[in-house]
Order: C-alpha cells, then structure tokens, then sequence
C-alpha cells in the first residue's frame, strides 16, 4: 500500500503496447480517496485528414529525463499520492493507446489537477515526435507550433 | 576546436539524411553550431523554433559545445 | 465502436462491486484520442477519524433519474463521444471503489471537463447518502453543507 | 385531504424511526406537509436545508402533494 510520506513520481517509455491496471493498481493508496486518469489514443483523423496509423519517435535520454522532471513538478505542485505516466514508442495503429496518466490524492481536486498538469506538460516539453500516416496522402511529421513560435517552414 | 557528435530526430532527420554525426566544430556556442549544420545541410528551422540539448539535458544556445559531447536540436515536439 | 453522432450517456447504481474494464471498453471510439476517468475510493479516514468501512444508501428511482440528467447535460455542454457514471450503494471496505466516471472525446479539454463535471455534479446532486462507520466511536450519516446552508442541527 | 406515502433516508429515517408511512394530510403545499412531519416526529432539520420529491422526480415546497403520490424530504447527499 505504500508510505504516505513519500508519493510515487514516475515516467516511463514503452516501445509495446502495455496494461493499465497494473499501473492503476499501483497508485491505489488506503489514504487516498481520488483517482484521476488520462489515456490518449490514436484518432481515425487529424485536422480533417484520414489517419491510418503512425510511428511515436523519442529522444529517449532526454525524454527520460524531461519526464520524470514533470512528475515530480506534479508531486510537488499537488497534494498527491502518486503520479505515473507512460508513453509509447513505435508503431501505433488506429486505436492504440498512445499515452497513459494517473494520479491518485487523498481529494479529487489534486488528482485531476495533477493528471492534467503532466499529459500537458508531457505534450509540450517531452521529445517526442508523432509521424502520421494517412490513407489520403504521404505520411509526415508533425511539429506543432508552440505559443508565439513563427509559421513553419514549408 | 571541439569534436562532438550529432543526433538528428523527426523532421530534421529527413532533412540532414542521417541520424547521428560526428563533427569537428570550432563554433564558440550551440547557436553557432546550428548555424554551421543548417547552412551544411540546408536546414529551415530558425533557431527560434528549436531547443537544444547536450548530453541528454536542455541546455542554453550560449553555452558551448563540449568536447566529446551528444549535441541534439529539438524541434517542435508531438508527444501525448 | 459506436455511431459518432449519437454520444453515449449513461449512469448506473451498482449493489456490489463492478469492473471498470468493460465500462472503459464501451467509451472507446476510434473518432476519439482521449479519455479521462475519476474513481472515488473510500478512504482509511475522513476528517481526521479512522474509517473502518461505510454504507452508500440511494433512493433509487429518483438517483437514477438525477444521474441521467447529469450525464445527459454532460455530453449537451461539451464535445464529448460519451460519458458513463457508475455509484455503489451497499456496504463498502476500505479501498473500496465508491464511484467511477469515464469520458471520452476527440480532444482532452472535453474528456477532462466532462469528467470534472459529472463527478461535480454528481457529489452535489445525486439522492445518495453515506453512512460512515469508525474504529474510534460510533457510526454516523454524513450530511455535508451546502454552500449557504445553515448549520446541520445538533 | 391527500393521501400520501412518506419514505425517509439517511439520518431522517433514523429520526422519524420508519422507512415509509402513509398520511392523510390536509397541508396545502409540500412545505406544510413537512411542517406536519417535522412536529409529529420531532424532525430537526430546518426545511432549508432540505429538498423534497414526489413521484420520483424533484419538486417544488410550494407544490400541493398528490393524492396517492410518494413524497420523500430529502436531506443534504454525500455520495461520490
């Protein structure tokens, strides 16, 4: 059941598809009373474009790294008993699960806000790149423009 | 001069047509260096729109390289 | 995999303990790339006293139709594929799983603010009561304030 | 008059000390009728604070019972 002292922070590359309720099982605490959890899947479509499926690539050194750096922000931020994230690599079809985050909090406040905080931060800081494949066209890269970051070049 | 090596991911792959390098570099900071690997291998990225990282951390475009460094240029990430 | 036009919204009582599995199973739609979940467990104390386990008691007929208002403005007021809502009336241990809500939706904005909201919602509206038994005294119903509410009589 | 079936939850069953009574009642609108409720079995909750149901769905205090409907006061929840 774990220490109440110290929360769980974790982040993880999986370069298979994997099981959640192991990691759910793992944020179960007797003094925690909220969990809160995101999944990302693939979509069948994208900015209007028919997706077939599509190739997770990480920098994984750093993707390890800057990972692990979020959910000890979320520990730290929330009051919270844990926090686990895990993102795929590799080949993903339609469907697949791409990104998986709990949280579990002694409140449901923390454990939403601490689950939303690392699938965003996750989103926006951790080298990981998605190349789509579409049943319309050649596949490509995609690399969203940030805040106030110039058009990409074409 | 410092000799490190250059990882290439995503896009910028494609672009540079390889995925690692090892470059002799007499660049005094991590932007001159780009500058050098985009105008070698005709890079569109501004530098604006990249990060950097030396030896698996983030690291500021002013600091430079080390010697027998991994040197990797971000660009806009997709994760999640 | 469901039809995209017509979201799925669902809430359910359940008199002994359920898997989450299946429920998460039938939110999954390939037009959707994210799914968020809350589950409620009871905890091992509650205002700093010792819980030992606890009893939900619904009145049914009118729950049943308040969580289906809930659900039903959930997927009216956000860009939802669906939203399902699960409560447990009976007798509960400790870890025992209270409430599940699941969401899913083409982006997390929807999925998270659904879930948020039925949970919410839920907890404020829904004809369910807990009755909460403790290692230190004697078991007592728990009839929260409402915002502006008197003081519960003595 | 109307005749009406009572059901109680939670602390309030444990106050009226039964799950479910009928009543003949002359009160003109729910609000009376807990007042009549309230007095005979010394309930101790201000109205307030409660909200009432007939047939199964929410109703008003100023709504007049049903013949023949079930009408439940139903004190603050704490599910979830």
């Amino acid at each position: 059941m774990g220490d109440p002292s110290t929360p769980l922070a974790r982040f993880e590359l999986a370069d298979a598809p994997f099981d959640i309720a192991p990691l759910r099982e793992g944020l179960l605490r007797d003094e925690a009373g909220a969990y809160a959890s995101f999944e990302g899947w693939i979509r069948n479509h994208n900015d209007g474009r028919p997706v077939g499926g599509l190739y997770y690539e990480a920098y994984a050194a750093l993707a390890l790294e800057e990972g692990r750096r979020i959910v000890e922000e979320a520990v730290a931020r929330f009051a919270v008993a844990g926090v686990h994230c895990v993102h795929r690599v590799g080949e993903l079809p339609v469907g697949g699960l791409a990104v998986w985050v709990g949280a579990s909090a002694a409140h449901r406040d923390a454990a939403f806000d601490a689950c939303r905080y690392v699938i965003d931060q996750v989103k926006a800081r951790v080298p990981i790149w998605k190349h789509e494949r579409y049943t319309d066209g050649p596949p490509q890269w995609l690399h969203p423009d940030g805040p106030g970051s110039p058009p990409q070049p074409s | 001069m410092a000799r490190v090596a250059l990882l290439y991911f995503a896009s910028l792959r494609d672009a540079a047509g390889c995925e690692r390098e090892e470059v002799e570099t007499a660049a005094a900071d991590l932007a001159a260096l780009y500058a050098e690997v985009a105008a070698r291998h005709g890079l569109r990225w501004p530098r604006e729109r990249l990060r950097v990282a030396m030896d698996g951390s983030f690291a500021a475009w002013s600091d430079p390289p080390r010697e027998g460094s991994e040197v990797v240029f971000i660009p806009p990430v997709s994760g999640g």
